[in-house]
């Protein structure tokens, strides 16, 4: 028998638990033109906001090691155009679209959610509640509990697509964030967004990114990656989609084996534009060598084998 | 359509008719320079396609010959150096399915790339973006190079020579950095070279020469690549002569594909809106006067 | 003339900005034997606590992306052995010797600290509000402001040595937790300590590290580190000290660029014995290059140019 | 005393009478089998001062020839992987200057290692660690090893060659695991081999041949390599049967002097308590009866 990669995440069927991760798969047509994207588990589109966003000023993109800085800053034409003349290609991929939601005001939010609420061909929207609010000073949403909460009620309420809290990595206690929005209505939590960062050009003794701070992905991140979803995974009992430095089928596997339900390949796809059918064939490689049937047997089953005694629980480890 | 993923061997792979994926076999490296690595790959699709002013985006480091030969559906890439660099097309052998690209080493990336030996195997995309085009009605270009700049200027020189004049202006700071003086020659262009320190040609930037040959009449189509100030002087210079000019421009790339939105510069939009463009794919060449000098 | 290296934080005089990280240098006996100590421009030794400690079970290191994931979990003989049998080695080596505090509760802190003040030879206290405290469930002092400020107060008392606060990174806002430890008494701030993380083993589906997460360093950090001294050093007026993924002159200069007056080398020692000497020559070097005099001038210069125009600040940046 | 720090070019250096600091450069490499490395490196200090049991902490990235002999006073060194590999010491010809490694390709780093090529240079540190000893009172030393575990062994076979009789029993899962049966024998040793598979030799683990030897009344000092659960058999058996065992363990290495606290193996200590010892300086070599296997 072989292995069966397909999995089911808040009622979206997923021939694989590999979905392309927001921001940088685009709209999805710079990459259908370089493989059949009806081979992925779940394409996420880029952050979209209500008005378009004209973005950041360059250099957006900075290299460190094993990873990357990107600031481009939301840069998108805005809801109407994109489900005026992105979402029908879309739809027609035979593949679940999952949209990007941000937003400067619990309103906008709201309002976006609502649009696409009634435009068929979306499975589910991601709220990306790591971007700035102006509104509060620039402290993100997705770093305080009230804001939090807040705006995953607020789309909750105008919308009921399935909804998946993308949460930001720059907070003390993931967990905690997690049951925030989850209480307030979320389906799913998807984690990690980027870790925020920055670059030093040490010739012009300025920062490398226009904007100054950027977020970081890539390898380098992925350890801190895993243990989010190993925290979320055991703090909420929705699913959880992990991300973070995936370039492997490997990588994948650690992320189901730390307690989530399906991830999503970021930053690897700017190297490598198949890399999300890479790590497909690579969970499946790993599922048949290992004589595992479903994905579902995976999901966890590094927790399993902790709270069976192989490990300290979080209180008592030291550093 | 989509041509099979081949799972097996080094067998290269066409992107609906635009761009190749595969690997580049280094055919020839060579140093024309102090700094500087010409390589010549083999690979047929990019080869054909290429057209002056495109770029491939090659992962920096060599795979090897074993690596290329070996079962792997794709190449053991390493996770550091993380990301593909972008360089210009600098050269097409189309019959012989073999194209070169001509760098500086400056980096991390570029000095792992430096350390290629023929025979390697280098993981390349390409040819990408939208290359050099001429607007009718004038039979000259004018191509302008400073620095590592030149480097898609020589396939511009050869692929242009059979409908316009080509006329160089290459710039450097020394004579050392006075790169392909030769190439443009074997393509039967009209080559002159400006250096700031005197020490070759005209003395001064090539922005003084190219005023200096403007003012002795010389007209024509300007294709030009060098480093931001440069291109600015250009912009300015040619919308005084009233001369249509075109950029290759330079930017952090992370896809190549427009995908990412890493890759943006601000131009001017007919109606005097501004907006980011993706360099990658609606460049790398852009109109001189489109550029929003303020906005990089 | 050539570049003066030399530095002074909290009335430290050091040869070089360069100082050796907490944990990986133990008390400096085994570099001792591989380079000569008195280059350095000082000595943190490891973490110490009151009681002696025995550890986390092993593994306690897994590799990761260009960086590693430790677990090691404050192992140490404790203060009184520490200051009988290391103390008179370490002030030997003529290097300014900085002891690094740690403890589970206020008083451990204060008492460790009380110690160290009578004990000749200590040129400064680092106080390490990053590992657990068991009385709080295992919330660290290095996140809750308030068992912060408890702590740092409390060593404050107990001592008239300089305090440097070393702070966690897993933190929402670090600047403020940097004003939390200056308010309390902090004469300086080192950043960052390790990122929590883990790494999960396929083969075993088991995690990698004995106690599960560990704390994760070395270059893949850097951006991360880079951020929090530019966040740090625009929030308090005291000195920072910089760490995160240095392995060369060239990082340590983004460092100090970014608002560090000093920085700290830990991950690349295990790589290079004697990389802290490697990195203060790159600064030299840098320095001669760009004929730079004193290393004050590196001290922040990439923020003034940045609010001098070129860039913006956070609150307006997007992701 | 301290040596002086040397800026330029490959001169090593010697830390304080123990070990040496600088590069190796590879003389030989063979692949005794698939999957197995065997590298010998010309490092004088580290020859010269090896014991058998010692190890070398090896940044696995082959630098070249070019790299040693640039002017750079430490080579250039990747980020990724980023912690060097400890090695035990498999061979040393002290005459020569010459010492060799035998590893197994396992992930990342030793698959780096395995693509060196003669004349490439290693940076080495080295030897590290306490070494076999045997206690006086024995004229048999019985080395065993459990697959890749034979590398230490080798030399160990060698150097109690003069002293001792010496016994060595080789186990592997088939026969393609069975290492150095030739190395042995050079050395003097009578060989005895099991495989898992019985496809060489006795068939069954080494431990079970271990156990058959000694009721036919072997005897000895027993320096054993392999993995815990082989060791945690091999220091029952041996408890048993009252002779004295050695081990050479592993572990995760991070500085691999002592200074880390990175590696740790939990021991009892003869008043009974606990601790964690540093692997790296206080071992690998730690008698059988003091390891605490549950602490593992
Ligand atoms: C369309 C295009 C064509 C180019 N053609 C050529 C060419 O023909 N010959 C040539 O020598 N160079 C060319 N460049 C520049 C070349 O891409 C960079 O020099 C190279 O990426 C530097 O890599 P590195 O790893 O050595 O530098 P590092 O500084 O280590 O690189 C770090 C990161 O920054 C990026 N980066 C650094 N400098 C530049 C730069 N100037 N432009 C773009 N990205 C940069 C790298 O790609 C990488 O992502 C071109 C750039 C673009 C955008
Ligand atoms: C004292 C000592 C002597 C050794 N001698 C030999 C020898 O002679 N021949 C040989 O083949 N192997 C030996 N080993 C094991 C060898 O160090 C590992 O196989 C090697 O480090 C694996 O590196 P990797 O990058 O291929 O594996 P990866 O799994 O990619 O390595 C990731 C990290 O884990 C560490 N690691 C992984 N497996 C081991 C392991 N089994 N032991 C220690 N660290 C590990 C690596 O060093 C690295 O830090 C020895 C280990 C020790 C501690
Ligand atoms: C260039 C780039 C743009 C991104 N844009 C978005 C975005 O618009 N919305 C979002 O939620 N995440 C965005 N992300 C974050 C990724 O979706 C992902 O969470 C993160 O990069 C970690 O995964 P990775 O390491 O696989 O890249 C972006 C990441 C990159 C690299
Ligand atoms: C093995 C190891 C042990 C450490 N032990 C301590 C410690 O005892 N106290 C402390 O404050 N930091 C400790 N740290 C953190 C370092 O001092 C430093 O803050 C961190 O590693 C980031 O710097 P780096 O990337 O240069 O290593 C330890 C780090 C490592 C790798
Ligand atoms: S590099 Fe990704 S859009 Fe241009
Ligand atoms: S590896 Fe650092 S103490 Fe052993």
């Amino acid at each position: 028998m072989e292995p069966d990669t397909s999995v089911t995440i808040c009622g979206i069927r997923m021939k694989n638990p590999v979905m392309a991760a927001s921001g940088t798969f685009g709209y999805g047509r710079e990459y259908g033109e370089v493989f059949d994207l009806s081979k992925m588990g779940a394409i996420v589109v880029k952050g979209t906001t209500l008005k378009p966003r004209m973005g950041n000023p360059p250099p957006r993109l900075a290299e460190t090691p094993c990873g990357l800085l990107n600031s481009v800053g939301l840069e998108n034409p805005g809801i109407d155009v994109f489900i005026e003349r992105e979402l029908p290609y879309l739809r027609g991929l035979g593949v679940p679209v999952i949209v990007n939601v941000a937003g400067e005001t619990p309103e906008e939010y709201a309002e976006v959610s609502k649009r696409l609420d009634k435009a068929p061909g979306v499975a589910a929207l991601e709220v990306n509640v790591s971007c700035p609010n102006v509104k509060k000073g620039g402290m993100a949403f997705g770093t305080d509990p009230e804001a939090l909460k807040e705006v995953i009620s607020s789309v909750r309420r105008s919308t009921s697509l399935p909804l998946i809290t993308k949460l930001s990595p720059n907070v003390s206690d993931i967990g905690f964030l997690a049951r925030v929005a989850t209480n307030a209505g979320s389906d799913a939590i998807s984690l990690i967004n980027t870790l925020l960062g920055m670059a030093i050009d040490v010739n012009t003794m300025k920062p490398v990114l226009g904007a100054v701070f950027g977020g970081l992905s890539g390898p380098a991140v992925k350890p801190v990656a895993l243990r989010m979803v190993w925290e979320v995974s055991s703090a909420v009992r929705v699913p959880v989609i992990g991300m973070g430095g995936i370039t492997s089928g490997t990588d994948a596997v650690e992320f189901l084996l730390a307690g989530a339900s399906a991830v999503a390949v970021g930053s690897a796809t700017l190297v490598r534009p198949d890399a999300c059918l890479e790590v497909v064939r690579g969970i499946w490689e790993f599922m048949k060598e290992k004589g595992v049937m479903t994905v579902g047997e995976l999901v966890g089953a590094a927790k399993r084998k902790v709270d069976s005694g192989a490990g300290c629980p979080r209180g008592t480890r030291d550093f | 359509m989509h041509a099979k993923t081949c799972r097996k061997g080094n067998i290269n792979r066409v992107m609906r008719d635009e761009a190749a994926i595969g690997l580049g076999i280094v055919k020839a490296r060579e140093e024309p320079a102090p700094g500087y690595v010409r390589l010549r790959l083999a690979f047929r699709a990019v080869a054909e396609r290429a057209r002056p002013g495109q770029f491939v985006h090659v992962y920096p480091v060599p795979l090897g010959l074993s690596a290329a030969s070996r079962d792997a559906p794709v190449p053991q890439r390493r996770l550091d150096p993380f990301l593909r660099r972008p360089f210009s097309i600098h050269d097409a052998d189309r019959s012989r399915g073999e194209f070169a690209i001509l760098f500086k080493i400056i980096g991390k990336g570029t000095r792992e790339l430096a350390e290629v030996r023929v025979g390697d195997a280098l993981d390349v995309i390409g040819p990408l973006g939208n290359g050099f085009s001429a607007p009718v009605g004038y039979d000259r270009i004018i191509l302008m190079g400073g620095g590592i700049g030149v480097a898609p200027l020589v396939l511009a020189a050869k692929d242009f020579a059979g409908s316009h004049r080509v006329v160089t202006l290459v710039g450097g700071r020394t004579a050392h950095d006075v790169l392909c003086v030769d190439d443009f020659e074997a393509a039967g262009a009209q080559v002159h070279v400006a250096t700031e320190d005197g020490s070759l040609g005209f003395a001064g930037q090539v922005t003084d020469l190219f005023e200096s040959l403007l003012s002795q009449g010389l007209r024509g189509v300007i294709l030009a690549c060098g480093p931001m100030p440069m291109m600015q002087k250009v912009a300015d210079i040619s919308q005084v002569a009233g001369l249509p000019a075109f950029f290759s421009l330079e930017d952090r790339f992370g896809c190549g594909l427009g995908a990412c939105l890493g890759c943006a510069v601000r131009v001017v939009e007919p109606d005097g809106s501004r907006r980011y463009m993706r360099v990658c794919k609606e460049g790398p060449v852009v109109e001189a006067q489109k550029v929003d000098f303020d906005g990089t």
